[in-house]
């Protein structure tokens, strides 16, 4: 295969293949601390005694305004929950703005306002950009990219993860992924379905500072079924999830029926996945309750020595929770 | 090409109806049904009904499965 | 679904167990929708070693061949507005997948959906690909009966399950013990059809619990040396299917042979439209022909199918046949042998501890 | 105006409106130190004794292989620069790949190779990375938006001239703009014209090392004529420039008077213009030109009291040398 | 050009002060090429303040009417392929320009090269916009004799200066002493035309010293009271012009009436092609017609030109004219008067110590 | 549209000629050239050369430019 495909984009196995191998050639990949090779949510470099934490994601997403949200919020929850994802305290973010010429000029200041409210939530600044136009011909939405950098004391891996823990996440499962899906898909149904789109940092923080907290990871693209993956495997541990504790709104359960797709297996954009020491497992969670965005969390199982992620199901079996192998895709069998 | 799910119809037009999938409600065509009528439970399968759900033998089916599990227990 | 669940799968398990022990018991579904929830609830790691259950060629997007997919491709590479079903996306043909093809492709949740699309554009020709077993097969004669604009025309493409069993089990030695019916094919089509067939059958519904409840009666008329077509999904099916249904079937459609992915053309075993509805047949409308892939390409599926060979005797297995480049179903579906074999190694993909 | 158009992405006047209106809205805009309202090179946060440097920049370049590199070379010089015109030392860089579907897969190696080689010019690093993958309809060629951060003692800024400060070019004008319009153009020279693209931090670094510098932007989208401009207008002095100094190449000279396109409106991607403290300019000189990328350095004016940019012209006359407008275009009248 | 540059241009400078001390001079040039060069040399800071060079209708891009860019944009939207100069790009018709429309738009160096781009693609209706004074039409004519493709064709839109000059005198009260006439359309055009007008002129080449020494001759003919066609630029212009290229076009145009911005239709200043080669001519071969915009917004530009009026005596100025929606030629190019008014202020533009 | 640059004819073939733009060459055409030859001084706009340069001439301007400027110093 010598083109790249969509799949390769999808976040699933062809995607680490591609970053296999291409992206993994390049030698200057580290700076000290956590670099490229990590493959986490960002990289870490040490400066003094504190980690300057840098992260990077780009948002293509269609439609750039959806229910819960719109390209320019998410850009910024994107970076800062990234950031937050390390251990580290957003700081300073950059915007790089790719727009098709065209373009409302009345959406970009809605896109623009909604970056700046939710930098005001979590406290950091946009404080550097660049903005392309192109022609119509040439790119058909606007596309954002957005780096961030934040101070960690000690940076959090998504390969901390130690037999005993617990896995905590933050709040609902598959929000954004189903909704956006639902929407883009023209499939329509009466009430709304909407994105979980936020910056986290606050959700984060209050489990940071509780100090049992052992690995994190946001459940963005191929979700938490990919991200769990990912942390087994990093951390070489098997994960236990119970299938009846995962949190799943009523309404997303319905339209994930409805379209054949598993809520796992979607996008968070406002969500962490976050390991704990046993001992410190209560009191994390009743801090993460306590902030806006971890109203809704709760333990969804546990992790043990192995590998793999494994699902007990509800009827008490078993299966593998694998990492999906594309983007979902509605389906009718 | 099977994937069906459960709705109840709330609401029926000419050959559609209005269907509550728990909470969420989607028009769904009901033209294969032999009579179709509001609150029926149906089998809705790329949004046609395809059939009627029989409540009497869900509760029957339901009830021999608690029978087994009790059955189970008593042995 | 009530109380504790997991109580009462304990107790059918246990019971499976129980009546089937000291004997190996092959059972094969034959639908994509069985599987997923299969898999999804761990149904297998609930059953004792020596109960198998396997996937029959049941998902019609797996058994759909490379040929229709090309046509497909060359209609949208044409330019022509394309409606399906997500599930058909990344089937790859002989050059290309849907999915890898520039083109208008739209997803839709049914087959409406597409004649929507047709009627708002009036300018543009749309061609939805009709895929499907006999659950579906009814939903594209409803549309048909409704008089969709000019501008819309469909590939055939549905297939019809009694006959790919028949077909199956006439191949001799097959290794399988009893089928699961699918239900919700059953819930259109009843269950006639099946009683010509010497094996244990039972019809079930989608529920893990049914799933479990219908491979007990189904381990059980094994046991007892029954050969019937047994009902655990009465909520759904009725022994007569649905008659406006399958009279609206009969009004739209003739029974043809048709090509399945992996196997060779089984005799009527497929769906074709009536003479007087032929102009929604985007086939002749287009004047498409179904370019039969080079012959039998050496694709075990149908013995690997039947229990009597494993994936890794094709030689085609992880070379000419990978998981995005399938050759046969049991490459294309991710719970075919093939793919699970490929994916896992030898060792099988259920949880044991 | 309600629609964003190709000019409003050309660098020029129109630019600046775009981001007057809209991206000048954000009030989450400083981390302290230098932020977005700045609009320098990039942004400044106070760290320690230190500065934190961090700077972004999209890259859309066509055709993406050119001749003197490609956009891999080119995201990491852009990125390495403005990081370098700030005065800070590179230290790490994201890469926000944005690929259309069906592109070589060993394009996208040879693009990877190019980054690699030109981080090790510098002894920067990629810490971090996404890659997305667009449809073939909604994208037309790939993008890359690097990201980057270094150290700074002090950040030089673009607004630090001081009248009787004079004014160094590190090499030839136009080479990059003009070797690219007549690539795309398919305007086909016997010679080839090549690109200066380069990350020439080095070449900055013995420049700093020497002590005089004030001010430093590099001369990019819009070309040396924008960039004087900007640089006497936010530091409130004249510039005065001196035709007959120019350093352009006789071959882009030659194409440039073909294209009817002036080489001093053109991007270079390879260059540094340098304010310097007269008393230090003949060392600073001296120290550039002992450099890879600094060769054909040389002063073309000094700085006075007053406002604008003037050039003195080879006849003697003078002129305003003005920002453009918008891309430069070949044009016959 | 030679040794020591600046001190000829002194000379000639202090020449030109001495001998235009005491007087007002202003001097119209109709030529771009000639306005981008004295800008980019400095020339007008080098001249005493009572003598002005100002810019007429004389850059062939500022002059295209919207109704022709009207024209071309729709031909692009209908999916032809347009080729045109750089130069073009920018300019608005009523509701685009070529570079704000969606469409497969070439720039290009020559016409031959847009003749290239048309064999390659003999699929496409290629569209060329064939604007330009007597400098460019004769390769429009060579082009033409060559007998390009059958999918090739253009919109002719040459014009001619001496029927806009004459048409400018004949508004009457023009405060103008003399014409620095365009070098390159004299090499094709030669010098005969220009005789007919009685005020000085002189043909000048594009070096900086070469339009000083033309101005030079000018204010001495404007002093010495003399209205004769001098050649400052001999190694290019021959009086008689280029016979050969005059021929070609010749063959290939008939004059006709045209349209110039912000002026009405000026008679015999444009060329048409010749009915046998009318094939090439895409309004003819698309049937576009070119529509007049609403009669005269009340743009001042020929007045402006005339040195009669100032921009701010315009109504529309900064309001529905502005430099990225101009209506008339003056606020087109980035020499003209209004342009400069606007983005400078009054104040002028040359740098004066 | 009257931008035109002097370059030198250096290889004629039909009617097009290599033409060398101080170190770059691009190809020309000639068409509308009397009698064009190798090493001949031409102007060319849109990609056609349309006029020999008369090199006496050139020379001859030179010279009156200068004297110009000598006038002015022996002033
Ligand atoms: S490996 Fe492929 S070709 Fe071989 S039997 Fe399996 S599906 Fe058929
Ligand atoms: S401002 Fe515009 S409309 Fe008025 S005279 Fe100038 S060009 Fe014409
Ligand atoms: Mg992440
Ligand atoms: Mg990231
Ligand atoms: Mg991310
Ligand atoms: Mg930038
Ligand atoms: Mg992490
Ligand atoms: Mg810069
Ligand atoms: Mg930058
Ligand atoms: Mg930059
Ligand atoms: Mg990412
Ligand atoms: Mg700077």
């Amino acid at each position: 295969m010598d083109k790249v495909s969509l799949i390769h984009g999808a976040g699933g196995e062809m995607m680490q293949s591609l970053i296999g191998s291409v992206f993994a050639n390049i030698k200057n990949n580290n700076a000290g601390g956590v670099g490229l090779e990590a493959l986490d949510d960002g990289a870490a470099i040490p400066f003094g005694d504190k980690y300057i934490v840098l992260t990077t994601d780009s948002h293509v997403i269609k439609p750039i305004f959806f229910p819960g949200g719109d390209i320019g919020r998410l850009s910024i929850s994107g970076t800062v929950n990234d950031l937050a994802m390390m251990g580290a305290r957003p700081v300073a973010l950059t915007n790089g703005v790719i727009i098709p010429e065209g373009f409302s000029m009345d959406d970009l200041k809605k896109i623009v306002e909604s970056v700046d409210e939710a930098l005001g939530e979590v406290g950091a600044a946009l404080v550097t950009g660049d903005t392309k136009v192109l022609p119509k011909e040439a790119l058909d939405s606007i596309l954002i990219n957005t780096a961030g950098i934040g101070i960690a004391d000690t940076p959090i891996r998504d390969s901390g993860l130690n037999p005993g823990d617990v896995i905590i996440v933050t709040g609902t499962i598959g929000d954004h992924g189903i909704s956006i899906i639902s929407h883009r898909e023209g499939f329509k149904f009466g009430t709304e379905l909407r994105s979980d789109c936020a910056p986290i940092w606050n959700t984060v923080k209050a489990a940071l500072d509780v100090g049992g907290v052992t690995a994190m990871k946001d459940p963005t693209r191929g979700g938490v079924a990919n991200v769990l993956n990912e942390m087994a495997s990093k951390s070489h541990v098997k994960i236990v999830i119970e299938e009846e504790a995962l949190p799943i709104r009523q309404d997303v359960k319905a339209a994930a029926d409805m379209l054949g797709i598993d809520p796992m297996e979607v996008a968070n954009e406002g969500k962490a996945v976050i390991g704990v020491r046993a001992d410190k497992a209560d009191e994390t969670l009743a801090a993460i309750k306590n902030t806006k965005y971890g109203k809704d969390a709760v333990i969804i199982g546990t992790v043990t020595e192995g590998k793999g992620v494994i699902m007990k199901t509800k009827i008490g079996g078993q299966r593998f929770i694998e990492p999906p192998l594309g983007d979902p895709v509605p389906r009718v069998c | 090409m099977c994937l069906a799910v459960v709705a109840q119809l709330k609401e029926i037009k000419e050959n559609t109806a209005v269907a509550d999938f728990g909470g969420l409600t989607q028009e769904v065509r009901i033209d294969l049904l032999e009579n179709p009528k509001v609150d029926d439970w149906v089998l809705v399968h790329t949004g046609f009904a395809i059939q009627q759900i029989d409540e009497k033998e869900a509760l029957e089916t339901l009830r021999l499965l608690e029978e087994i599990a009790k059955m189970d227990e008593e042995q | 679904m009530p109380v504790d669940q997991e109580q009462i799968a304990k107790s059918l398990a246990a019971k499976i167990d129980k009546l089937a022990a000291g004997k190996d018991i092959k059972i094969m579904h034959v639908c994509g929708t069985h599987e997923y929830a299969i898999t999804k609830s761990g149904i297998r790691s609930l059953l004792p070693p020596n109960v198998k259950v396997v996937m029959g060629p049941g998902c019609p997007v797996c058994v759909t061949p490379q040929a229709e997919i090309d046509a497909i491709v060359e209609l949208a590479e044409q330019g022509k507005v394309i409606c399906t079903y997500g599930d058909l996306l990344r089937v790859p043909g002989t050059k290309s997948s849907l999915y890898d093809t520039v083109g208008d492709i739209h997803i839709v949740q049914s087959i409406s959906q597409s004649v929507d699309i047709a009627r708002q554009n009036p300018s543009k020709e749309v061609v939805f690909m009709a895929v499907g077993f006999e659950t579906t097969a009814p939903t594209t004669a409803a549309i048909v009966l409704d008089g969709p604009p000019e501008n819309f025309s469909m590939i055939v493409s549905h297939r019809l399950v009694p006959p790919a069993m028949k077909w199956l089990m006439q191949q001799g030695e097959a290794k399988l013990h009893g089928f699961l019916l699918p239900g919700h094919v059953c819930t259109i089509a009843g269950s006639h059809d099946y009683e010509q067939f010497p094996v244990p059958q039972v019809i079930a519904g989608f529920e893990p619990l049914e799933i479990l409840y219908g491979l007990y009666m189904l381990v059980k008329q094994v046991v007892e040396g029954r050969a019937e077509v047994e009902n655990a999904y009465t909520r759904a099916v009725r022994c007569q299917g649905n008659q406006k249904a399958l009279k609206m079937m009969e009004e739209v459609f003739d029974v043809c042979d048709i090509m399945w992915r992996g196997f060779p053309v089984i005799p009527d075993s497929g769906y074709k439209l009536k003479p007087q509805y032929e102009k929604f047949d985007a086939l002749k409308k287009y004047n498409i022909e179904l370019k039969e892939v080079k012959k039998e390409t050496g694709c075990l599926c149908n013995e690997i199918l039947r229990g009597i060979r494993d994936p890794t005797d094709c030689k085609l297995f992880g070379k000419a046949c990978k998981p995005l480049k399938p050759v046969g179903a049991c490459m294309v579906s991710s719970e075919g042998a093939c793919r699970i074999w490929f994916t896992y190694g030898k060792a099988h993909k259920v949880v044991k501890e």
